[in-house]
């Protein structure tokens, strides 16, 4: 066991600087990275398609219940959060361009307004979730619900609180890695040469926004 | 393909076409439609997915196999909902 | 001392046989294949044996071989497939004229409530000859209700009614196991099932009765006060009762619905999903109130206030 | 002197531990799993072991229900997801791929050892649950005992399964994109290896299947912790959508651990028969059937559950087409060896048994299928026997098959042959004597998860932990002399049984790079009969 520090587990490196050694080339890499993340979303897809069924099946078969339920969610910050994240993802879209034409300052102002947009996002997300404390809609939490569909609503809030609540996880790793990317940006990193991580994390971010525009109208909508 | 860059004008159309898809979705929630309100409201979805697919994140100019990797997902998420609709669905249909 | 190797189930149902008469077409299939291909392997093995000086003959893949053995097991299990499907459902649907028992599983024992009013507990008497449908409640998890001597099984799940139905053929003691995996005692949940001649099922029913469940479910008709609103016949509040067992009512929401145990149950836990037609849903639930033998004494009891016309 | 001295290669390119836990070279990473999987194995086959030793008398006298629930509990979790899910993907599909498609690693090296991390801490998470009282829901975590009436360590064993799903998950994803986008020049779809194509069809699996458990793990997880319901029946929920988002999943994980093994065995039969594989196009082709269809049969688990009789009968044919590739693969197999020159080698008794318990395996799968058949013996010994003899009889099989083909060429060094083939023997016999008698057992009514059984049963029961105790040494004997291998095993060249495919083109072991050079393909797959 004798440890040589000269040799460091990072292999022989054939690579120019802008690809990684198992790679011929950064064109095939940035295919591979491409194909990887959407392949990642498929499973994401998946993940939240669990819940679309669930929520299927229930509201089918308590039409009312879900509707009565569905009508204590604001409508207004609803569709105020819908807005923030379609700018959010406008934004990510906008940053993806900067990098691919270069303009540092330009990527970085947009990396941050996708940020801030998330973190907004978030923001009344939670308030709205405070109001649901206070209105004993929590499921579990002494949960209190007028008629005798309360079981019923029940079950939409916990379809609610399970389904925005894995939205809000993905929008806060979302929102870290975008933090990452802005600290990768002020080091100099990106140019049109190489980008990859901000393309494929913009996947990721409007992937998530997709996800809410589902949510949206499945949830707030069900019977106004 | 992600050498192909998107104009400022295009995402700005898109992000355009999105809000007027909301305000669309919330205005059909007030329509009494009864079943239609949930297609409709599937409908719109679906088209701003469309949009936010195609524009801002580029499916429009990506490699085939993407295409496939996202329409696997999507297919393979409509097996599970049928597949298990069809129990649920038809679960009274031996009772008289 | 010889030890008696048991290889095939007592058959003691009207099922049984049929079931079994598939199993062994599904064996013979299963051997005679298994047979081919071990054969195969064998012979191939031992002529193509590797020899010094004899190398492998090229053989290029032909279509009509993929075809056949494409084609073969497809025509095989559309076979089978129909004929397994066919019975099933035949199996599935009970007969007219059944006569309804009550089965409650709950951790870790199967209780049972006779209309008559006799009561058991790890025991089920039935009459031979007669088909004899069981409601299945759960009280806590899955259970599984399975008499193997009748080829029968049917998961009890929780928060709802499943049924299974068949009719004994042969006298005698037959075990019943719980099939669903339920919890610590699982092995426990385990009890016989008794097959009496339709006259010794009459005198058991008689020997040890209590009240049967109506008489049960008419005093908590009358200690949770649904008289109130349920008058027996028709009223300002609530629907009636008399003679609705098994007929088809019509719903506000436009469905038409069977006034079956399902439905009474449903009405009961959470009335004001499918309320009848010209009535408000006005309903409190007895959710908490009530558990699943005092529900089925509730249903026995609106049964006793007679059926409609529809099928039972 | 050891074997790492004979040339420059992956093992002796850096020493010291974290040359090791912080490598990015697939090779490596191969061996880390293969150490961690043997591991589980035998913490697995430990707890069937006793599950046996009970069942040897009706009475339920050795362990008590709680401790027996339990057992057969973590025996089935740590088996298939520990064990089974990663064993040939993880440890021969990511040494291997990379080499029979000519590249220099996988596509996503890092996000290769990440996997292994995953896989590690889910799996120390499932033994903390172990060590800290078990778990005694079942692998199947029906709801609503497994949410609201378990009182063993659900949530740390979910928590487990959960986490190492993403292990999963990963290494799906970096199979698919590695085989789309870094095959050698030549290297054509219709010329890779059938064990590319099983990995293939194996990673689509992984990739879509895997998030549907992850997604009710999580809400069972939320249910337990956070009460929040959405199977619970007394809020009308309904515990049937758990079983439906289960075997979702867990279903086509059958075909996770059943596929890699099918494409191990194309290799050996064509290998030791010296035949290029006969109707190469079917049996590439029916590996995607087999992961397309496997996902649309789940519900046959739900025929007694109380799902509706319609749904059931779509299920039922469903599940027979299912069938059908399978039956076109063992055709195809066994017509491969027509007019070969087969040597009976170590892997070559593992490839022939695995078709033979393989074919049982299928064939009985059939009585499942069968609606009315079903009815009588779901949940009973007949349903364990039949997966034993697909998972134990077919995917360990092609597991040991594939070690022993692959182990010169990932250690440098030889196994003994005439051990090999003792030890092959006397899995086969060990297991038929194991699980044939189950068979009856089921027919004849025994439940499964049965701590205590009636006596009626008891001979067949016998006979199994018979079995079971010879199936045990059988498992033993390759670890002694595998291990044993590594130190006093004849040095292997680079092509000890003079086969085709690109990993046998380079040294054994692989320098670190995989090539020296960009191989370049000009020919088809197995084409053994055209060079010899």
């Amino acid at each position: 066991m004798t440890s040589i520090p000269e040799s460091s587990p990072v292999p022989v490196q054939v690579s120019d600087g802008v690809h990684d050694h198992q790679f011929d080339d950064a064109a095939q890499q940035q295919e591979a990275a491409t194909l990887g993340m959407w392949l990642f979303l498929a499973t994401e897809v998946l993940f939240f398609g669990g819940l679309f069924t669930g929520y299927t099946v229930y509201r089918s078969a308590y039409p009312k219940a879900f509707g009565e339920a569905s009508r204590h969610l604001d409508i207004v910050l609803g569709t105020v959060n819908t807005g923030v994240l379609l700018l959010s993802s406008f934004s990510m879209a906008m940053a993806v361009q900067s990098a691919q034409l270069g303009k540092r300052w330009r990527l970085l102002g947009f990396l941050t307004s996708t940020a801030v947009l998330g973190a907004a996002f978030l923001a009344i997300k939670f308030t709205e979730y405070a109001h649901k404390f206070h209105e004993h809609l929590v499921p579990g939490l002494q949960f209190a619900f007028a008629g005798s569909e309360s079981p019923h609503a029940q079950l939409f809030f916990s379809f609610y609180f399970a389904m925005t609540g894995l939205h809000a996880l993905h929008m806060i790793i979302g929102i870290v890695m975008i933090v990452v990317l802005m600290v990768l940006t002020l080091a100099n990193t990106f140019g049109p040469e190489y980008h990859t991580p901000i393309e494929t994390i913009g996947l990721y971010w409007h992937f998530v926004d997709i996800i809410w525009v589902f949510l949206f109208p499945l949830l707030y909508l069900v019977s106004r | 393909m992600s050498n192909t860059i998107v104009s400022t004008r295009t995402y700005v159309a898109t992000f355009v076409l999105l809000l007027v898809l909301l305000a669309m979705t919330i205005a059909a929630a007030y329509f009494p439609l009864g079943r239609f309100n949930w297609v409709a409201a599937m409908t719109i979805s679906a088209a701003k997915t469309a949009l936010i697919a195609s524009y801002f994140m580029h499916l429009r100019s990506s490699h085939r196999l993407v295409w496939i990797a996202a329409c696997a997902g999507c297919f393979w998420l409509a097996l599970l909902m049928i597949l298990s609709l069809t129990d649920f669905w038809t679960r009274g249909w031996l009772q008289p | 001392m010889l030890i008696e190797l048991p290889f095939w189930p007592q058959e003691a149902s009207t099922v049984a046989g049929s079931v079994d008469v598939l199993s062994l077409f599904l064996a013979l299939v299963a051997f005679f294949f298994s047979f081919l291909i071990f054969l195969l392997i064998f012979f191939f093995a031992i002529r193509y044996r590797r020899r010094p000086g004899l190398a492998a003959t090229p053989v290029p893949t032909r279509l009509s071989l993929e075809v056949l053995w494409t084609a073969v097991p497809l025509g095989l299990t559309a076979v089978m497939f129909t004929w397994g499907s066919g019975l099933y459902m035949h199996n599935q649907q009970d007969p007219p004229g059944a006569m309804n028992i009550y089965v409650v599983g709950k951790q870790w024992m199967w209780t049972v409530e006779h209309l008559e009013g006799r009561r058991e507990i790890g025991e089920l008497h039935v009459p031979i000859g007669r088909p004899v449908k069981l409601i299945l409640a759960s009280q806590d998890v899955i259970h599984d209700f399975f008499i193997p001597a009748f080829r029968v099984k049917q998961d009890v799940v929780p928060g709802r009614y499943t049924t299974l139905w068949f009719e004994a053929t042969r006298i005698g003691s037959y075990r019943l196991v719980c099939a669903q995996y339920c919890g610590t005692r699982h092995s426990g949940m385990i009890g016989n099932v008794v097959v009496m001649q339709p006259q010794d099922y009459q005198n058991w029913l008689a020997s040890g009765a209590d009240d049967p469940p109506a008489k049960a479910g008419e005093r908590l008709f009358h200690t949770f006060s649904c008289a109130g609103c349920h008058e027996l016949q028709a009223s300002q509040k609530g629907p009636p009762l008399i003679g609705m067992y098994g007929k088809s009512v019509r719903m506000e929401s436009g469905e038409t619905v069977a006034f079956d145990d399902g439905y009474i149950r449903e009405s009961i836990l959470n009335p004001n999903e499918k309320v009848v037609e010209g009535y408000r849903p006005i309903m409190p639930t007895f959710r908490n109130q009530l558990n699943e033998d005092e529900i089925i004494q509730m249903i026995a009891y609106i049964r006793s206030l007679g059926t409609g016309d529809a099928k039972p | 002197m050891t074997y790492a001295d004979v040339h420059e290669n992956y093992l002796n390119a850096s020493w010291g531990w974290r040359s090791w836990l912080l490598t990015r070279d697939h090779k490596r990473i191969a061996l880390l799993y293969l150490i961690s999987i043997t591991l589980f194995f035998f913490v697995g086959g430990f707890f069937a072991l006793l599950i046996r030793l009970e069942l040897l008398t009706p009475a339920g006298d050795l362990v008590q229900a709680e401790t027996y629930n339990k057992l057969f509990t973590m025996h089935g979790l740590i088996m298939i997801f520990f064990f089974l899910i990663p064993s040939i993907p993880s440890v021969l599909g990511n040494f291997l791929i990379p080499l029979m498609i000519g590249a220099r690693d996988l596509a996503f090296p890092r996000l290769n050892l990440l996997s292994w991390y995953i896989y590690i801490v889910g799996g120390v998470f499932t033994l903390a649950a172990v060590v800290t009282g078990g778990v005694d829901t079942g692998w199947t975590f029906y709801t609503p005992y497994s949410s609201t009436y378990a009182n063993s360590n659900v949530i740390l064993t979910a928590l487990g399964i959960f986490i190492t799903g993403f292990s999963s998950i990963l290494t799906g994803l970096n199979f698919i994109v590695t085989i789309h986008k870094m095959r050698a020049p030549g290297l054509t779809w219709f010329r890779l290896p059938l064990f590319i194509w099983a990995h293939y069809a194996t990673s689509l699996i992984m990739v879509l299947g895997t998030p549907v458990l992850a997604i009710s793990i999580t809400l069972i997880l939320l249910e337990r912790s956070f009460h929040i319901g959405i199977f619970d029946p007394k809020l009308g929920g309904d515990p049937l959508l758990f079983q439906h988002l289960f075997w979702f999943y867990s279903h086509p994980a059958v075909y996770i651990m059943i596929l890699p093994g099918m494409g191990v065995v194309s290799e050996i039969i064509t290998c030791y028969s010296r035949k290029k594989i006969f109707g190469y196009t079917f049996v590439a082709l029916s590996s995607l059937a087999i992961a397309a269809l496997g996902f649309l049969v789940w519900g046959h688990h739900m025929f007694v559950s109380g799902q509706s009789p319609f749904a059931g009968m779509v299920f039922s044919m469903l599940s027979f087409l299912v069938a059908i590739p399978s039956g076109i693969k063992v055709f195809n197999w066994t017509a491969t060896l027509y007019k070969g020159s087969i040597s009976f080698d170590a892997p070559m008794l593992y490839a022939l048994g695995f078709i033979g318990l393989f074919t049982i395996g299928g064939l009985t799968g059939l009585f499942l299928a069968t609606l009315a058949v079903d009815v009588h013996v779901h949940d009973t010994y007949f349903v364990i026997a039949h997966f034993h003899y697909i998972m134990v009889g077919g995917a360990v099989m092609a597991y040991f098959g594939g070690i022993h083909f692959w182990w010169p060429k990932i250690t440098g060094r030889l196994y003994p042959e005439v051990w090999a083939r003792i030890a092959a023997l006397i899995v086969f016999i060990g297991f038929n004597l194991t699980f044939f008698p189950q068979f009856l057992l089921g027919y004849l009514g025994m439940p499964r998860r049965y701590h205590a059984y009636p006596e009626e049963f008891q001979v067949w029961n016998v006979m199994s932990t018979a079995g079971a105790s010879i199936l045990g040494l059988g498992y033993l004997i390759p670890i002694i002399y595998l291990l044993w291998s590594l130190r006093y095993g004849r040095v292997a060249t680079e092509n000890p049984w003079n086969a085709k495919g690109l990993e046998w083109q380079t040294p054994s072991p692989p320098p670190e790079t995989n090539f020296a050079a960009t191989p370049i393909v000009t020919e088809e797959a197995y084409s053994y009969d055209i060079h010899t």
